[in-house]
């Protein structure tokens, strides 16, 4: 993929000039209703959240945790569709002013028909997507969609990528990279240290795009380690925790704890 | 990733990235053991010192006359260590791990045959264990969990989704992008992301070598049809591959009809025409899914087919009209499974009674000068509750009764 | 009657009158087989396609190592069609009662393994079935029970007595003496009148056979000790007779401790002092019984050794010194198995977990240069009731217990 | 066995001079208890039985049907041992002057000692012994012994039986043959009919001995149908049913109706 800069890169490079380290969150459509995830967006955005990925459920969410796993399946139970996922992104895209993303599986897009899904994202608002079960080799029909719709396709840095496959990645990319902070699923703990002080160098040393920085992060202490080592810090699976704790009311004075 | 494993438009390999050097690690371990003649050898005489390869094949004596059509044998895969072909997946499966020096290895499991057959080779590798199933498979196949808690495996009754088998696939592979660096996932079937439709169907494949000779020997010519039931399609890829270069043999592949077609309970992906091609669990394949690709519930009597992807090898091979799909029904397995132990004292298990059946209607339709090969892929000896439900044993019934006030009192006075 | 059958002082056919014409047909159809060499290859055909002889010998490198002892080998019975050695018997008797034209088969059983195995000869020989099961055996061993009458034998629970295998037996004959011209009586093991003991150890000979040749192959020399567990004694002698013209090879029979030596609750006739020279069950033997010869009751936490006479060659062999015997105690037999199963994915029957108890016991005092060979005599994994206590496993209970309850609120409800 | 003629062979020929037929009975001792049983004999004796049978209870009592079984097991259950059957069968022979053998299992002789066993049988006036498991094959021992003691050591003949072997336990035999109208164990039914006659004089054909039938003789006309045909009819399980129906006052009047 040619290196196009997309209106995501753009707004996190702008946004990136006010903020040291920027902050995106994840929900999941649909649960725990999509009048709660509007809720909690708006929530967030109000609380300074600069980016968002919005995951359309899907029944087999293989790469995903104990908490975005239960959101996943009490979603499709209680009758989510992707009709309904794209209908209410593109309320959020209108509504809110700072870059959505998708996050899903391939079989959504496969189903959808890839391009016709690509398309509607553009249609829709979507900035970019993030498919972490379809690596570059298996997803050329989604790249050339993407970019034809200058749409930004985020893939993952993981502390197993050799630098070359980073690179390969990287060129695959547009928008930000995904870096996971450490094995394993979504929303399990990580150690802050400076071994990954250095996974995290080595990550910047093979992209040319802005660094977001996943898995773990939950505190602002964590969001403080990132200052300066990534562009974006996201927190995925611990707002869902604190939503299902305190009620969605709960969400925005915990944002609030991370961008303090 | 060297090679992404298709099969026309089936296979590929959607994994999460942190898998990437992992998979090409194993497909590297595969590629090299393939090409080394040693590792087969040394495959073969595991088999033939740890379980009973070659396993025989049995002429349904009985059968064939009171049906008065086809000359009907079966490959006895019954017969291996553990009571299934699964064994000899988890064993080249296990060898392979021995040699990419790891140390644990992981599993998912439906029936339970296949976790216990990896327990089994964990045990005897002296492997680290854990096994995935399904809370709902848990409960249903307590003596499965049983043996492999005793083999030192820890079992793992996994809650989400339907609490079946694909959500203890999922889960095994949420252990795995944990823990590549010591742990190897044997996958059970042959399905999954690249390399491992091929691997497990490479080592199944020693089925239907030794059947083909063994219908040549027995016979003196190839059988007209060859039957096995599809799950995720190891077994009858095992069986089948001895014979894809003969035009003239019939591959017949034999899915869980459940309540039948139209029913919208069974798990018939080529059979029927309820499966449209998906991606799910890191492989493209015909999948039992609704529109926007979530995928749905299915049923069989038999916990090993009852799964919403199947191999996609075999979705190929459908396609291109190399292995003829039908299904079976709960209620025709069941009366299979009884006729042949009343009449030959065999007793297949209910995933192998899907290709009994199929094979004994078709049988009645031939003549006596054909013969027909069905492959015997387990004994049920083992899921004596779920036969015993099956075929509403009441004696099963009070003895169950009985037995639970024995450890009622039990758990009263001491 | 030819022949009396007796070795030193022990065996003999005290058998009633009405008995003694079958008796003498029996005999004469033994001897013509025996003579006949078509006969044994038409037997060996039949185990090498309808079960799977020659069955392996497998190495436990696991136990070896850990014991630091003799390099253990055990012969694989536990592979046979049906779980167990019993199947060679059947099988051999099955050809002899198509010999006599006779229509229909009765048997014995204790564990359940011998019925098992006759009810599936039945099966495949089209032969009629009534099984004799102690009342109190039907209750423990239910799974059996539901296999044999899956394979449409009638299972007679025999309320007399103990209710366990000897009242089993005597009911058999009761049987035998009525239907004597159209009926078989299958022994089950090395015991009863001759020509039982001796026609049961020629059907089992297969083994040793097999297994002298084998390790001849594998290890280039014959086995230190070979170990066999003894209830009537049938694997015993399978095993022992490839290996009693071998004078530098020890062999061991190991009966049913129980409780241990001195408790009255063991089955220990030849290993403790307890037992002494009887006739009962139509043989003279070592049995345990009362000084007025009333037979005692004995225990063993393996249904299939728990039984008061034992062969009457064996007896002999024990006299003679040519068989050494010990006993293992409850205890130490599930410990065995549980080592057995978690080193090394081998699930030894209880029954034969006896043979392994002693020879892992005896293993710790021989040298790496020594090979000693165990016959595994069956597989425990349809034992799974009487295990799953033996080793006291909750999850069991819980879901046995959760399994009766769905089965009680099926009962109201429909 | 050289035919010298037994004092039972004798009891049996000078009955047979007054009576068409004789009439044997079957105790088991101990059962219900050993003083039931000698309330019984008398009942019996009273009644008009010629002969009886004393059964030693044995654990593992192969030839015996379900009636005679559960007697056997009850006797042993309830303690009785070879010693008492000795003491009581000493106590009956003195008291009542019929003749009396003992029935029991070839173990209860060799665990006492065969010659011993019948030593003592001489001693305490027991004319006979039935021992349904030992053939005359197995039997040397015991044969030498009876002989020596001129007791009477008899021998079955069933439906089974070949010619040649019938002439071959008659040469083993003394006292009387015992013949078994059908196959099977005791205390089964027996149909009466013409097969049956040709059998009994096929048993008469081949024996110099008084013939004992035995097996299923319930009534009067059971016993009426072996006249002429038999010297002694037998009845074993059936009395002990009655016993059990009506209790031991009910064996008297049972007996009356058979002697009638
Ligand atoms: C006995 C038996 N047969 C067949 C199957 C189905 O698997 P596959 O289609 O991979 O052979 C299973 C799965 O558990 C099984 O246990
Ligand atoms: C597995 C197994 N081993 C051993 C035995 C004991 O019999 P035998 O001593 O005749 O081999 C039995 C009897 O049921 C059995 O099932």
């Amino acid at each position: 993929m040619d290196k196009h800069q997309t209106t995501l890169e753009q707004s996190i490079r702008k946004a990136r000039e006010k903020k040291d380290i920027l902050l995106m969150t994840h929900i999941v459509l649909g649960y725990p209703s999509f009048d709660d995830c509007l809720r909690m967006v708006e929530d967030m955005v109000n609380a300074g959240v600069d980016l968002m990925e919005l995951q359309i459920p899907f029944s087999e969410p293989m790469a995903d945790g104990p908490v975005i796993l239960k959101a996943n399946a009490e979603a499709l139970k209680a009758g989510a569709t992707v009709e309904q996922s794209f209908e209410m992104a593109e309320r959020l895209t209108k509504e809110f002013d700072i870059p959505f993303l998708f996050m899903t599986y391939y079989n959504i897009l496969f189903c959808q028909g890839v391009t016709e899904f690509v398309e509607r994202c553009k249609a829709i608002g979507i900035q970019g997507c993030i498919v972490p079960d379809l690596p570059p080799a298996e997803g050329q029909d989604y790249l050339d969609a993407m970019h034809r719709c200058k749409l930004a396709p985020v893939h993952i840095f993981t502390p197993n990528t050799p630098e070359p496959r980073m690179r390969f990645l990287n060129d695959n990319s547009a928008g930000f990279i995904y870096s996971v902070a450490r094995k394993g699923v979504t929303g399990k703990d990580t150690a802050f240290s400076s071994e990954l002080e250095t996974y995290l160098s080595t990550c910047k040393q093979n992209t040319s795009l802005p660094l977001a920085v996943g898995f773990g992060v939950k505190s602002a202490e964590d969001v403080n380690f990132l200052r300066g080592k990534a562009d974006i810090a996201v927190v995925g699976s611990e707002t869902i925790r604190v939503m299902e704790k305190e009620g969605v009311a709960g969400v925005r004075p915990f944002i609030e704890t991370l961008v303090a | 990733m060297k090679n992404s494993g298709y099969y026309s438009q089936f296979g590929g390999a959607f994994i999460p990235e942190i898998l990437v050097p992992t998979f090409d690690e194993l497909e590297t371990a595969y590629l090299e053991a393939r090409d080394d003649e040693n590792f087969w050898k040394e495959y073969l005489e595991l088999m033939s010192t740890y379980s009973c390869r070659a396993t025989p094949i049995t002429r349904l004596d009985n059968l064939s006359a009171q049906i008065g059509g086809a000359s009907i044998y079966v490959k006895r895969e019954d017969l291996n260590h553990t009571g299934a072909h699964k064994a000899n997946n988890v064993m080249g499966q296990g060898l392979l791990t021995k040699r990419m020096k790891k140390t644990r290895v992981i599993a998912e499991t439906g029936a339970g045959q296949h976790g216990v057959a990896t327990a089994t080779m964990a045990a005897k590798f002296g492997f680290d264990c854990t096994i995935y199933m399904g809370a709902h498979d848990v409960k249903r196949q307590r003596p499965n969990v049983f043996w492999m808690e005793q083999m030192g495996a820890t079992v793992v009754a996994v809650t989400e989704g339907s609490q079946t088998l694909k959500d203890a696939i999922n889960e095994a592979f949420r252990d795995w992008v944990t823990n590549m660096d010591d742990t190897h996932y044997v996958l059970g079937t042959a399905c999954g992301p690249h390399p491992f439709p091929e691997m497990v169907s490479w080592f199944q494949s020693v089925i239907g070598t030794e059947a083909r000779e063994q219908m040549l020997d027995r016979t003196g010519k190839l059988p007209k049809r060859v039957y096995a039931c599809v799950g995720g399609g190891s077994n009858a890829m095992g069986i089948f591959s001895g014979f894809f270069d003969d035009k003239e043999v019939e591959l017949v592949g034999v899915e869980a009809g459940g309540r039948g077609r139209g029913s919208g309970e069974h798990a018939a992906r080529l059979a029927y025409d309820d499966a449209s091609i998906g991606v799910a669990q890191g492989y493209k394949t015909f999948f039992l899914q609704d529109r926007d690709g979530q995928m749905q519930d299915t049923h069989s009597v038999s916990a090993g087919l009852d799964y919403v992807g199947v191999s996609p090898i075999l979705s190929h091979l459908h396609e291109a009209k190399q292995v003829r799909f039908e299904a079976a029904t709960d209620d025709k397995v069941v009366e299979a499974m009884q006729r042949t132990v009343r009449h030959e004292g065999l007793i297949p298990a209910l995933e192998s009674s899907h290709a009994f059946a199929q094979a004994y209607k078709e049988a009645e339709t031939m003549s006596p000068e054909d013969d027909i090969l069905i492959n015997m892929s387990g004994r049920a000896d083992k899921d004596i509750f779920t036969v015993a439900d099956a075929v509403h044993d009441p004696k099963w019934k009070e003895f169950i009764i009985d037995k639970a006030d024995a450890y009622r009192r039990e758990k009263h006075n001491g």
